[in-house]
């Protein structure tokens, strides 16, 4: 019963991570090495916030959120766009994507690195235990676990169901041909990355809340995000939220039953497992 | 023939420098032949097939963790044979196991690789051997390991040379442009590519085993440090990863570059770096060299 | 390569005060050439945070105030600015031995200062060995000290190694136990890393020697960011006393982890990171009997002194643990030079074998190595003191059992 | 002599079944037309052929050789060649490079001198000798079409099959491909071509196969199929579709 609270709630930390990035490599192709640095920068804000004015974090998420939004949008438009027209839609676009966030990935960590320094940072905000089912969990993760849930079920709803959703998953799934049904993809993708960027944030803000971070973790993000995003199959938003619990989960019984000193390596192995027997993840369908 | 006779000057000048170098200007040397061994053995896998493999630091990091292990107790060239030998059955069993990925799976699953192997080093040494952090005490000098680098970037490129010019290479740059049409000529796409990961892999941990005396201690953190994986894969693809030359010529500028800038901005450099970076993916979207060629070609025909 | 630019200890100052100073000192001994000493530490990388919180600091700290002192003073009397030649190694083993080689063959600098970490200090000691410079290994932690000392004469190795700090951590339970303030289980969690595995080698024999079982005895990796499944284990584990052999962000997310699920074990110990200043904030505001490697003597007007010090020009206090010792190593180096110059020969042979009055109390190398150290700390109040060996001066009594969150 | 022996090939796409127990025989040196309307399953069957797919059941045998499930890298050394139905070259590789690929690693598997004569011969048979080093991806859409069956052609295949080779091609372009195709039947090579340019099949071709939603629905001399009630059928029911 304990592993099964720690899990689930580690796991929804896990998703929220992985959430922005589904979206961005799922919708708009664009495979972001930066995407942790992102989710860095935001935490770092919300201590700037916190501390400087004063600003409660939970006000601070609804400020961070639209600032990743728009953030992304600016790079979008600035950066991945002349490689999207480049590429003309061919797999050229996933090397130099990775090569240019790459390039972003160590501005970004350079900047944070100026601007806050290399000392690890830390709040305590909520991180006061509270009872589930008698398992005493942070009320910080809990936070996560909420956001996560709520942000992936409305998300999920808002692609399955309306007609924004209908338009995103024509341009995931075939982007060349989105454009004879009307659908102006480079707006889409914009806005995908966007998106993405903006869930980046906000997994950020709560990062900040539960754990000490420096400027240099970022690389840390991506990999779990990229981990969760490929087990539950690209682009795939439900996919990604049970791909995360169930790595909160295994990470939680493996270091429960087994050996603290394996959660890692059972994590890659899982991870390389499921891309050698289901490239397209989990619950992903075959191509 | 002149050109032959122009490599092997050049080779043996390059053997010749160390006792005209200070011990500064030999350990640049060293690191810029390994990462010109790095960025060559790379390319003639991923540089042809295109399959960007993100292993690299894998393989080099084994490599050098093998020196750790053996070093006392066998001899340096068993020591060095024992590596290659780890390095050609790793790159075996990865490339039976991985090579029928594509795209973004294989980047990824390679990335992965070398953060599983780390893993499991660091719980089997915690937890059989006890300890982690090993010592590299050997009598090899700077001199030595640039002897050893030099030939080895010459067998490294050398043998690219040869590939390119055999069977092996055709298949591959066949690979690269058209998996589908490959198969349809009658390349056995597996084996191909079997043959090129392995060769490039197995080359990559020999240069982590060579370099490896230069640190003295080694704990799997350190030997598995990703931007190794990530400055091959940025070198080759300036220089251009599907020329004989390419790499080299990437590796070179890039290496005296990132020297230069850690040198001169050790606190921005990760921004310009990071700049610079982007740059190069806009401006030489096909690589240095491939740039070179198509503005000497604009020169010469007037148009294109 | 074009020229490097040097980033001259006078460029370095923070405020124009202090810049005009300088000037003024400096133009009264400008007779006199500086004295180039130079360092590779990692700014960028794994490295990185440790480095900035406990070597680069007090690095500058020093050259800070030697200068504004009006220099190094020689022998002779005459005084001689510093010229400081800083590279960033990237957190690499490789570029870090190229930059000493550089240092060493192409700035030709006077002297060569560590840098951050085990790793790297073992990297280059066979160089700073090849070139003769005296290497005063500060940060680094290992068992293998005595040996390394005699292998490289030249190297000077102050931070102890892992059995020590076990060893003296058993002693305080032990105290503890015969009190009869905590029972006789210990729940213990390391990292996955050299250092860590250093400290629970020493450590399990040194529990079991002082009469205590290891209730729970478990290795986590490397960059765990989730602690909730391993602290409620500690916590069913029965055991008085937790122990945490574990890097910074490990030992914070540990003590968040204890707070929220209320886990309030009487002794609650954690490794590196549990002596930073930022521990307290960490902790809530409740650090209060916390322990952990390292501690300083609170009472010291010295140590009172440097704190504040620290304070004004990183903007930041010190670690209780090795930054003291960083600055103390600057201070031999200082009196050093004044007692025997430049001479690197002279030099490593006044480390090896007299006595230096630093911001520790005075210290006298064994062997090569400073073991006059303090293996375990408490927070008490709002400083982080020493608590073992129980007779060093300034060593306070331990608080068991530690207030509950 | 049977070349090709095609019994009951089956291929299903979870519940879609894109051919559906199609049996036929090709003879040595027959220029055989596979027709029928889109989605038929006529290039799902070339794909069977060459081993680009595995076939859910069927037998398959070259020349009394089971070929059943082999890889297309095998297929293709056992002397089958085929063109795509979207033209896929080697777009970085040269010209030559792009014909000595079939010849370097088919049936033949030359090397050296003998590759490049092959190749060489064989961008003489499609007109494009006099731009050997030129790079396949600067190509008109006709030479790259030229360019792919080149490249077929150079691995010497004993069974060629042309998937639309002549599909986008104008009136005067359509005559040079007709000409060129019947110039190669002399040679005694076979072929299977789908095709839905009925001139090019009534020239070319004197048997067809017609395919309706994955199932065969005729196959004879072609002017007796074309008059087919079923075969209009089909087509008409596309047309209606359309």
């Amino acid at each position: 019963m304990t592993t099964l609270i720690l899990g689930l709630v580690l796991g929804g930390t896990y998703a929220l991570l992985a959430l922005g990035l589904t979206i961005q490599y799922g919708i708009a192709r664009i495979m972001n090495l930066a995407y942790g640095e992102i989710t860095l920068a935001a935490a770092f804000v919300l201590v700037f916030l916190f501390q400087a004015a004063g600003i409660s974090p939970l006000a601070a998420i609804l400020l961070v959120g639209p600032l990743g939004y728009a953030i992304g949008w600016a790079l979008y438009a600035v950066m991945m766009r002349p490689l999207v027209a480049r590429s003309g839609g061919g797999s050229r676009l996933e090397v130099d994507s990775i090569l240019a966030t790459f390039g972003l990935l160590f501005v970004i960590q350079g900047l944070l690195l100026m601007v806050f320094g290399s000392n690890f940072t830390s709040i305590a905000y909520l991180d006061q235990g509270i009872s589930v089912f008698g398992v005493t969990v942070a009320l910080n993760r809990l936070l996560a676990f909420a956001v996560c849930v709520i942000a992936g079920g409305a998300l999920t709803l808002a692609i399955s169901r309306s007609r924004w959703g209908l338009v995103m998953r024509a341009v995931a799934l075939t982007p060349s041909s989105a454009p004879l049904v009307g659908i102006d993809v480079n707006r889409v993708a914009r806005q995908a990355f966007a998106l993405g960027s903006a869930l980046a944030a906000i997994g950020g803000t709560s990062v900040a809340m539960y754990q000490t971070f420096s400027a240099t973790d970022g690389v840390v993000f991506t990999m779990k995000a990229l981990v969760i995003v490929i087990m539950g199959g690209v682009g795939n938003v439900p996919g990604v939220l049970v791909a995360g619990f169930a790595l909160g989960l295994v990470e939680t019984f493996v270091a429960t039953m087994i050996d603290p000193g394996l959660t890692l390596a059972a994590t890659f192995a899982i991870f390389l497992g499921v891309l050698l027997w289901r490239p397209q993840g989990i619950f992903g369908r075959r191509a | 023939m002149s050109r032959i006779a122009l490599a092997v000057v050049t080779v043996v000048l390059l053997a010749a420098i160390p006792g005209y170098l200070s011990d500064y200007s030999l350990g640049l040397m060293i690191g810029l032949v390994t990462y010109v061994t790095l960025a060559s053995a790379w390319a003639l896998f991923s540089g042809h097939t295109r399959y960007v493999s993100l292993a690299t630091v894998a393989f080099y990091g084994s490599g050098a963790y093998t020196v750790a292990v053996l070093n006392e107790s066998l001899p340096y060239p068993l020591v060095l044979l024992c590596a290659g030998l780890i390095g050609f059955l790793l790159a075996l069993i990865v490339g039976l196991s991985t090579l029928r990925l594509a795209g973004i799976y294989f980047v990824i699953f390679s990335f992965g690789l070398a953060e599983l192997i780390r893993q499991l080093i660091t719980w089997y040494e915690v937890n059989v051997t006890g300890t982690l952090g090993r010592y590299i005490f050997l009598d090899v000098t700077a001199r030595g390991i640039y002897w050893q680098m030099l030939a080895l970037a010459v067998f490294t490129i050398g043998l690219s040379a040869w590939i390119g010019r055999h069977r092996l290479g055709l298949a591959l740059k066949v690979i690269g442009d058209d998996e589908m049409v490959a198969a349809h000529s009658g390349i056995d796409l597996s084996r191909t590519k079997l043959i090129a990961f392995t060769l490039s892999s197995t080359i990559i941990t020999l240069a982590g085993a060579i370099a490896s005396p230069r640190w003295t201690y080694v704990e799997p953190s350190l030997v598995f440090n990703p931007t190794v994986s990530f400055l091959t894969v940025i070198m080759a693809l300036l220089g251009g990863a599907n020329r004989l030359w390419g790499p080299l010529m990437g590796a070179v500028p890039l290496f005296l570059l990132f020297e230069w800038l850690s040198v001169s901005f050790p606190d921005t450099y990760p921004v310009i770096l990071g700049l610079m970076f982007i740059a190069v993916v806009f401006l030489f979207p096909q690589g240095l060299l491939s740039s070179a060629e198509a503005f000497r070609n604009r020169l010469k025909g007037g148009t294109a | 390569m074009t020229r490097m630019t040097r980033r001259k200890a006078m460029t370095a100052l923070a405020c124009a005060t202090a810049i005009g100073f300088s000037f003024a000192s400096s133009a009264a001994v400008a007779a006199e050439p500086p004295i180039k000493i130079g360092y590779a530490v990692a700014k960028t990388g794994a490295n990185a945070t440790g480095a900035g919180i406990t070597t680069i600091p007090n690095y500058q700290l020093w050259v800070k105030e030697v200068n504004q002192a009006g220099g190094l003073t020689m022998p002779d009397g005459k005084k001689r600015m510093i010229e400081v030649v800083e590279y960033d190694d990237r957190s690499s083993n490789e570029d870090l031995v190229r930059a000493i080689e550089r240092l060493a063959s192409q700035d030709k600098v006077d002297f060569i200062l560590p840098p951050w970490g085990t790793g790297p200090n073992l990297a280059i000691a066979p160089l700073m060995d090849r070139f003769g410079y005296p290497q005063l290994a500060v940060t680094s932690v290992t068992d293998k000290a005595p040996e390394f000392a005699a292998r490289w004469k030249r190297s000077y190795w102050m931070l102890g190694g892992g059995h020590d700090y076990a060893v003296g951590l058993a002693n305080v339970l032990k105290a503890a136990k015969a009190a009869g303030t905590i029972n006789n289980k210990i729940a213990m969690v390391s990292v996955a890393d050299g250092f860590g595995i250093d400290l629970v080698k020493g450590a399990r024999p040194a529990f079991k020697d002082a009469g205590f079982e290891v209730a729970y005895d478990k290795t986590y990796p490397l960059g765990t960011s989730d602690f909730a499944a391993l602290m409620n284990e500690a916590k069913k584990s029965g055991a008085d006393s937790f122990v945490a052999f574990s890097y910074p962000p490990d030992s914070f997310g540990m003590t968040k982890t204890a707070q929220s699920i209320g886990f309030n074990p009487k002794v609650f110990y954690v490794g590196v990171g549990g002596a930073f200043p930022i521990f307290p904030k960490v902790s809530d505001g409740k650090a209060e009997g916390v322990m952990s490697i390292g501690g300083v003597d609170a009472s010291s007007p010295a140590i009172q002194d440097y704190f504040k010090r620290h304070t004004a020009s990183a903007g930041a206090p010190p670690d209780s643990w090795a930054s003291a010792i960083t600055y103390a190593s600057l201070q031999m180096l200082q009196q050093a030079v004044q007692r025997v110059g430049l001479d690197h020969a002279k030099l490593a042979n006044e480390f090896s074998t007299s006595s230096f009055d630093t911001i520790i109390g005075p210290v006298k190398l064994k062997d090569n190595q400073l073991r006059d150290l303090w293996w375990v700390g408490q927070w008490q109040g709002n400083a982080f003191k020493g608590l073992d060996p129980a007779g060093k001066t300034g060593a306070v009594p331990a608080v068991i059992p530690k207030p509950t969150w | 002599m049977t070349m090709l022996h095609v019994t009951r090939a089956r291929k299903s796409f979870g519940g879609l079944v894109a051919v559906n127990d199609v049996s036929f025989d090709v003879a040595g040196g027959e220029i055989l037309g596979l027709l029928g309307p889109n989605g038929s399953g006529k290039t799902t069957l070339l794909n069977l052929i060459s081993g680009a797919l595995a076939p859910t059941a069927g037998r398959f045998v070259l020349n009394g050789q089971d070929m059943t499930g082999q890889r297309a890298d095998i297929i293709a050394r056992q002397g089958i060649a085929r063109t795509f139905q979207l033209v896929r070259i080697l777009p970085s590789l040269t010209l030559l490079e792009n014909v000595m690929v079939p010849a370097a690693f088919g049936p033949a598997r030359l090397w050296g001198e003998a590759v490049v004569s092959v190749a060489r011969e064989a961008l003489e048979q499609v007109g494009l000798s006099d731009r050997l080093s030129a790079t396949a991806g600067d190509l008109t859409y006709l030479d790259q079409k030229r360019l792919e069956l080149a490249r077929a052609l150079a691995a010497r295949p004993r069974l060629l099959l042309l998937d639309e080779w002549l599909a986008g091609l104008n009136p005067t372009e359509l005559r040079d491909g007709i000409a060129l195709i019947q110039s190669l039947s002399t040679t005694g090579i076979t072929i299977i071509m789908v095709e839905h340019i009925m001139e090019a099949v009534r020239a070319l071709c004197p048997r067809c196969l017609v395919m309706n939603s994955g199932t065969l629905i005729a196959d004879g001399p072609t002017q007796a199929v074309l008059s087919d009630r079923h075969v209009i059928a089909a087509y008409l029911g596309e047309v209606e579709h359309a």
